[in-house]
C-alpha cells in the first residue's frame, strides 16, 4: 500500500522547511498557511537554491536607477526618461500548452513593467527548441510563436527581436523566454521605496479569480517534467491579453494621475506574493479579506484563493481617500476593481473569510525569510572528453561551398522571418529597426534619442564551458548593441538551467553567473535583474545551461544609428582577428556532427575596444554598415550583410588559416563593417587609435558573392537558401 | 490667418492599438486629431473620422463584432449617412463591415498566420474619400498586420462590388502587377481595402498611419493622409 | 420562469473559402485519414438565458445569433436546446 | 461502404477562463439581453467520412477529435452524427 505523503511535501515543503516554519510562528502551521508557505518558499518565488550566487552580481552604476529585488530593473536614459526591462521564463507552461504557455508569459512580463509604472514599449523573445525535424518540437515551436504574437499583438507592443536556437538537449522542454521594456518618467517610476501609510487600502484590479495554476508555483516551476504530464495539464492557464490591454492602460492612467502608493502585480503565488510583498517592503502587516475577491468560480476555498496565479491581476496599494478615484477609472476600462484589505501596522499577516481568520504569518516570513541554499557543487565528469575533442584540428572532407550552405540554412543560423513577420513589430510607431537586425532600435517618443536592445544565450558554448558561455552572451549582447551605434547601459537575464539538487548543475549555474559577473563588469553593464528557472529537462537530462542576457543600450540620435546592409562600392573591414576556433561553432555541430572543443577565448579588454570603435565610427558617421561576427563566423556575417543590401561582395580571407576555419571560425570581439572609399582611411585612423585589429578584405557590388580562391555563388541564390531554410524545415 | 486645420476624430475602443498613431499622423499631415471614446454619444465637431486598427474587444468572437455595437457607432452611422468622411483601418474596417455600412467581411488569412510586413498596393479608383489625390494605377507601399484580413463577399455580391467600382485597393507586385503570390491574404480579388456606394466610408487593411513617418518606414501613407485631409476640408 | 442552456453552432456559407477547414482538411491524409472531405470549421456557442417561457428564450437566442453570434453576411447558424437547466 | 458526415462540437475544459465567452457575455446587457450567463464559446467542425461501416467511420471522427480537431490538454469535444450524407 501507498503511504500518503504529508501535507507539507505535497506542498513542495522539505522536512526542515516545515520545521522552520514552526519555528517562524512558535506553532504548527494549518494547512492554509501550509499552502502559502510552500508556494512562497517554492523555487521559482523565493530562489532559494540561487540567491547565495546571484550575491555576486555587479548590480551598480550611475546609470541604475532600479536594481534587482523590484518586479523589474530601471537605468537612466537621460532626459529625465527611465527605462524599465525585465526577463522572464515560461519554460514550463508552454512545454504542456506551448501557445497558452507563451501567450501568459507575455502577459506575465508585460506587468511586471507596467508595474513599475512604465508604459511597455517593446517585446523580445529569446526561445530555445529541440530539432525540427522532430513533429513534437515543431509543434512546440509553432505553439510557442502563435502564442507570443497571439498575446503581444493584442496588447499593442510591438515585438522587436528575440532568439531562436535549437539543440537537442531542449527537446524534452523548451526555453521560453520573454523580455519586456517600458518607458516611464524617471520621477514617477513606482518603486517600493514609496511611503505607504498605515491604513492604505489593498485594491485588487483586473480578473476574476479561478482555480488557475493552483499549486502552479510549486507544481508546474519546481519540479522537472515527468512523461506523463496528464497531472499538472488542469493547471494551464489561458491568456486573455484584452483583459490585459485594459489593464495596462488603466493601471499607466492611475499612475499618471498619481493615484497610487504602490503597484504590485499578481504572477507566481498570486495574492499571497503580491500582499506579503507590498506588506513586507513597506515594513507593515497587512489584513486580507478572501470574500471580497472576485470570483470566477463556485465554492472556491481560501487557500485556492491565496495562491491561485490567474492572469490579469495587479494589485493597487491606495490611500483611502483615493479609492473612490481609482474606482472611476477602472470603470470607465471596464475593469472590476475591489478593496481586499489594508495595510495595518506590525508585520502580521491575517487573511480572513467569512469572519473567521484562516491564516495569520509574519508577512515577512513569506515573502523575505525562505530559506537559502548552498547547494552542493561539482564539475560534470563527461565535459573532458568534449573539450579534448577540439574540431579545430578535425578533418574537414566537405568543400567550403557546401559547408557555407550548410552552415547559412542551419535553423540555427537562416533567416527566423516566418517568425518575425507574426509579429506585430511596427505597433506604437517608434520601432526604427525591428527583427532582423543585430539590435533593434526603439525611438523615445517625441525625441531623436533610441534605445537599443537585444537578447542572447551561448547554449552551445556554456555546455562545453558555462562560464565562458555566459561571460560571452553579454559580450556578444553587448556587441550587437554597441554595432548599431547605441552605447550598452546595463543587463537583464533569465538564467535557464537543469535541477540545481544536482551538484553538476549547480556548478554550471556557479560558472555561469562568474562568467556573467566578470564579463558585465568589464563592459559597465550592471545587473538591474533577471530570473531563474530551474528544473528543465526531464528524466535525468538537463537542458544546456544557458543564461540568456537582455542587454539595453542607448543612442543620442537614431539618425546616425548603423544598419547591417550592404550598398555597392564600398571597402570592406574585417574588424578583430580571427583565430583557429572552431569548440562549439555552428560549422563544427553541422558539419562534422561535433559538440565538443573549446568555445572561443574571450578578452574583455579586446571586446571593450572593438566596441567603443563601433560606437565611435557610428558617431562620426563613418560606417555605411556593420555587422558582428557570431554563430557562423566571417562567411555568416558577410553573407547577412548581402542578403539585407541586396548587394554582392568580393573578398580576401587573408592569412594562414586554412580556409574553413577563415570562414567559420567564432573567435571574439570581431565585426564586418563596410565604408565608402573616401572615409576609409579615417576608419583606419579610428582603428589604430583604439588599437583594435583591422584588414581590409573586399569591396562591395553586384550580384555575385565571392570569397576569392575558395569559392564564389551570388546574391540570389544565397537570398533564396537563408530564407527558405526555415519554412522548408517547418513543412516537415 | 492659417488655413483651418481639418479635425479628424479617431475613435478608441477597448482594445484598439493603433489609435495614437492614427492621431499622430493626422498631425504629421497637418491635421488635428482629436480622440473620442467609444462611450461617448456624440462626436463632437469633427470633419472626418478614422475607426483605428486593434484588436477592439480582443477580436473575440468575430473582428469587430463586439465593437459595432459600442454606443459611439450610431453617431459614426449618422456621420457616414451625412456624407462625413469615414475611414477604417484594419481593425477599423472590420467593425465597419461588421455595422453594414462596407459590403464583405474579413476572415482569418489563408495561411492561417498573422502577418505584419510592408506590401504593395495599387489603387483602383480615385473616387473615395480616402484616394481622391491619388490616380488609378498608383503603387503604394504600406505595411499590413493582422491575423484575419482575407477579405471574402459571396458570390452574388462580388459582381456590385467590381462593377460599382467599389474596390479601392489591391494588394500587387512592386509594379502594380496582381498575382496570387502577392495576395498577403489570400483575398478575394486580391482585395485590400473597399468603399461603399458614396465613396465616403473606407476601409482598408493596410496601416497607412504607420507609413507617414521617414525615421519608421515608408512615406506613401501620406498621400492617403493628404486625400482625406483635403476631402475633410472641402467640408470645413 | 424557464432558465434553459443553448448552443449555437456557427457555420460558414457554403461557397466561401474556409481557411481553417482546408487546413484540417490538408493534415488529416498525413495522419492516416485519407477518406475525409468538405471539413468546414465554425463556431460553438453555448449559454444560459433565464426569460419567461422556453418559447421566449429560444426567441431571444434567435435573435442574438442573428445581430451578434453570427454574421450573416458570411455565416449561417443552427440552435440546440439542451435540456432544462438546473435554476 | 458508408459516407456520413459528423459534427465535432469542442469545448474548453469548465473551469477554464474563456476570455471569448467573457467578452461576448459582457457585451450582452448594452443590446439589452440581462439576462443570459455562462456563455462559451468553442468551435464547431463539420466533415464527411468514409467509412467500411458508420461503427467505424464514428470511431475514426473520436481519434480525430482527440488527435487535431481538439487541444485535448484544455478542451473536450462531442461528437453528432448527422443524417446519411449524400454520396
Ligand atoms: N538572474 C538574476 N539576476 C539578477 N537578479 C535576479 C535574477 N533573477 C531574479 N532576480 C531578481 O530577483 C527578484 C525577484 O525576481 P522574480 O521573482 O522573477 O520577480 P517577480 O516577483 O517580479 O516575478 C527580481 O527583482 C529580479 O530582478
Ligand atoms: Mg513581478
Amino acid at each position: 500500500m501507498e503511504v500518503e505523503q504529508p501535507l507539507h511535501r505535497a506542498l513542495g515543503l522539505t522536512d526542515d522547511e516545515l520545521e522552520r516554519i514552526r519555528e517562524r510562528l512558535g506553532r504548527d502551521p494549518n494547512p492554509t498557511e501550509l499552502a502559502m508557505y510552500g508556494a512562497m518558499w517554492s523555487e521559482h518565488c523565493s530562489y532559494k537554491s540561487s540567491k547565495i550566487h546571484l550575491r555576486r552580481l555587479p548590480t551598480e552604476g550611475p546609470q541604475v536607477l532600479v536594481g534587482p529585488g523590484q518586479d523589474a530593473g530601471a537605468v537612466d536614459v537621460g532626459d529625465a526618461l527611465a527605462v524599465v526591462f525585465k526577463m522572464e521564463s515560461h519554460s514550463h507552461p508552454s512545454a504542456i500548452e506551448p501557445y497558452q504557455g507563451a501567450a501568459t508569459g507575455v502577459g506575465g512580463i508585460v506587468r511586471d513593467v507596467v508595474s513599475m509604472g512604465a508604459r511597455p514599449i517593446a517585446l523580445l523573445d529569446p526561445l530555445r527548441f529541440g530539432p525540427l525535424t522532430d513533429e513534437r518540437n515543431r509543434y512546440l515551436f509553432e505553439g510557442v510563436v502563435a502564442g507570443i504574437g497571439g498575446y503581444g499583438n493584442r496588447i499593442g507592443v510591438p515585438t522587436v527581436g528575440g532568439e531562436i536556437a535549437f539543440a537537442e538537449p531542449h527537446g524534452a522542454n523548451p526555453a521560453v523566454n520573454v523580455m519586456c521594456v517600458g518607458v516611464a518618467p524617471a520621477e514617477r517610476l513606482v518603486t517600493g521605496a514609496r511611503a505607504v501609510a498605515d491604513g492604505s487600502i489593498m485594491v485588487l484590479i483586473g480578473a476574476a479569480t479561478g482555480r488557475d495554476g493552483i499549486g502552479g508555483v510549486s507544481v508546474l516551476a519546481s519540479r522537472t517534467i515527468e512523461d506523463d504530464a496528464a497531472e499538472s495539464r488542469p493547471s494551464v492557464q489561458i491568456g486573455d491579453p484584452f483583459a490585459e490591454k485594459l489593464l495596462i492602460e488603466a493601471c499607466l492612467e492611475l499612475v499618471e494621475r498619481g493615484l497610487l502608493e504602490g503597484l504590485q502585480d499578481l504572477g507566481g503565488a498570486g495574492i499571497t506574493c503580491a500582499v506579503s510583498e507590498s506588506a513586507s517592503r513597506a515594513g507593515m502587516g497587512a489584513v486580507l479579506r478572501l470574500d471580497a475577491v472576485p470570483l470566477r468560480e463556485p465554492e472556491m476555498e481560501a487557500f485556492e484563493i491565496l495562491t491561485s496565479e490567474s492572469q490579469e491581476r495587479m494589485l493597487a496599494i491606495v490611500a483611502p481617500e483615493r479609492v473612490r478615484a481609482v474606482e472611476d477609472v477602472c470603470r470607465r476600462w471596464g475593469l472590476a476593481c475591489v478593496p481586499i484589505g489594508a495595510l495595518v501596522p506590525g508585520g502580521g499577516l491575517r487573511v480572513e473569510a467569512d469572519g473567521v481568520i484562516v491564516a495569520e504569518v509574519p508577512a515577512r516570513s513569506l515573502a523575505d525569510e525562505g530559506p537559502e541554499y548552498d547547494r552542493p557543487m561539482a564539475p560534470p565528469s563527461t565535459g573532458d572528453g568534449d573539450i579534448d575533442d577540439d574540431p579545430t584540428f578535425a578533418m574537414v572532407t566537405t568543400a567550403p561551398a557546401d559547408a557555407f550552405f550548410g552552415v547559412l540554412t542551419s535553423p540555427n543560423v537562416a533567416s527566423k522571418r516566418w517568425v518575425w513577420e507574426q509579429y506585430d513589430w511596427i505597433v506604437q510607431g517608434e520601432t526604427v529597426v525591428g527583427p532582423g537586425g543585430d539590435a533593434a532600435l526603439i525611438r523615445l517618443e517625441g525625441s531623436v534619442k533610441a534605445i537599443a536592445v537585444s537578447t542572447d544565450g551561448k547554449g552551445r558554448f556554456g555546455h562545453l564551458d558555462p562560464y565562458l558561455g555566459a561571460a560571452h552572451a553579454v559580450a556578444e549582447a553587448a556587441r550587437n548593441v554597441a554595432t548599431v551605434g547605441a552605447t550598452p547601459l546595463a543587463i537583464t537575464n533569465c538564467l535557464n538551467f537543469g535541477n540545481p539538487e544536482r551538484p553538476e548543475v549547480m556548478w554550471q549555474f556557479a560558472e555561469s553567473i562568474r562568467g556573467m559577473a566578470d564579463a558585465c563588469r568589464a563592459l559597465n553593464t550592471p545587473v538591474t535583474g533577471g530570473n531563474v528557472s530551474f528544473y528543465n529537462g526531464s528524466g535525468g537530462s538537463a537542458i544546456w545551461p544557458t543564461p540568456v542576457i537582455g542587454m539595453l543600450g542607448v543612442i543620442e540620435d537614431h539618425r546616425l544609428a548603423v544598419g547591417h546592409a550592404f550598398v555597392p562600392g564600398t571597402f570592406v573591414y574585417l574588424l578583430g582577428e580571427t583565430f583557429a576556433e572552431l569548440g562549439g561553432s555552428e560549422f563544427a555541430d553541422v558539419v562534422l556532427g561535433r559538440i565538443a572543443g573549446r568555445p572561443p577565448a574571450l578578452d574583455l579588454d579586446r571586446e571593450r575596444r572593438l566596441q567603443r570603435m563601433l560606437i565611435e565610427a557610428a558617431a562620426l558617421d563613418l560606417v555605411s554598415s556593420a555587422h558582428d561576427c557570431a554563430e557562423g563566423g566571417v562567411a555568416v556575417a558577410l553573407a547577412e550583410s548581402a542578403i539585407a543590401g541586396g548587394t554582392g561582395f568580393a573578398v580576401t580571407l587573408a592569412g594562414d588559416l586554412p580556409p574553413h576555419v577563415a570562414l567559420f571560425s567564432e573567435s571574439a570581439s570581431r565585426a564586418v563593417v563596410s565604408v565608402s572609399p573616401a572615409r576609409a582611411a579615417r576608419l583606419e585612423e579610428l582603428a589604430i587609435a583604439l588599437e583594435v585589429p583591422f584588414v581590409r578584405i573586399g569591396e562591395t557590388g553586384g550580384p555575385r558573392i565571392v570569397f576569392d580562391r575558395i569559392f564564389e555563388t551570388t546574391v540570389d541564390e544565397v537570398s533564396a537558401a537563408y530564407e527558405e531554410a526555415l519554412p522548408k524545415l517547418l513543412a516537415g | 490667418m492659417s488655413e483651418p486645420r481639418p479635425r479628424v476624430g479617431v475613435i478608441t475602443f477597448p482594445g484598439s492599438l493603433d489609435d495614437r498613431d492614427a492621431i499622430r499622423a493626422v498631425e504629421t499631415m497637418g491635421g488635428q486629431g482629436v480622440p473620442i471614446w467609444h462611450a461617448d454619444t456624440s462626436l463632437g465637431d469633427v470633419d472626418a473620422l478614422i475607426l483605428p486598427g486593434g484588436f477592439s474587444y480582443g477580436d473575440y468572437l468575430r473582428t469587430g463584432a463586439i465593437a459595432r455595437f459600442a454606443r459611439v457607432m450610431e453617431a459614426v452611422a449618422a456621420f457616414a449617412d451625412a456624407g462625413g468622411p469615414v475611414v477604417g483601418v484594419c481593425n477599423g474596417f472590420q467593425i465597419l463591415c461588421e455595422a453594414g455600412m462596407l459590403p464583405g467581411a474579413l476572415i482569418r488569412n489563408r495561411s492561417l498566420r498573422f502577418v505584419c510586413k510592408p506590401v504593395d498596393v495599387r489603387v483602383e479608383t480615385s473616387l473615395s474619400a480616402l484616394t481622391e489625390g491619388l490616380i488609378a494605377g498608383d503603387v503604394l507601399r504600406i505595411p499590413v498586420k493582422h491575423g484575419e484580413g482575407q477579405f471574402v463577399v459571396t458570390e452574388e455580391e462580388l459582381p456590385r462590388l467590381e462593377g460599382d467600382g467599389l474596390v479601392v485597393l489591391r494588394y500587387c507586385g512592386p509594379d502594380g502587377e496582381l498575382d496570387d503570390r502577392h495576395n498577403v491574404n489570400g483575398s478575394t480579388g486580391s482585395i485590400a481595402g473597399v468603399r461603399n456606394e458614396r465613396g465616403n466610408v473606407v476601409g482598408l487593411m493596410p496601416h497607412p498611419e504607420h507609413a507617414v513617418d521617414p525615421d519608421v518606414g515608408t512615406t506613401d501613407g501620406q498621400a492617403l493622409f493628404a486625400s482625406l485631409l483635403s476631402f475633410a476640408a472641402a467640408k470645413v | 420562469m424557464s432558465r434553459r442552456r443553448f448552443e449555437v453552432l456557427v457555420s460558414l456559407k457554403p461557397g466561401l473559402l474556409d481557411p481553417q477547414g482546408k487546413a484540417v482538411e490538408g493534415a488529416l491524409p498525413a495522419l492516416g485519414w485519407s477518406n475525409v472531405t468538405g471539413v468546414r470549421v465554425g463556431k460553438h456557442i453555448e449559454l444560459t438565458v433565464d426569460a419567461g417561457s422556453d418559447e421566449q428564450a429560444r426567441a431571444q437566442v434567435e435573435e442574438m445569433a442573428v445581430r451578434l453570434l453570427s454574421n450573416p453576411v458570411i455565416e449561417t447558424f443552427r440552435i440546440l436546446a439542451a435540456e432544462e437547466a438546473n435554476p
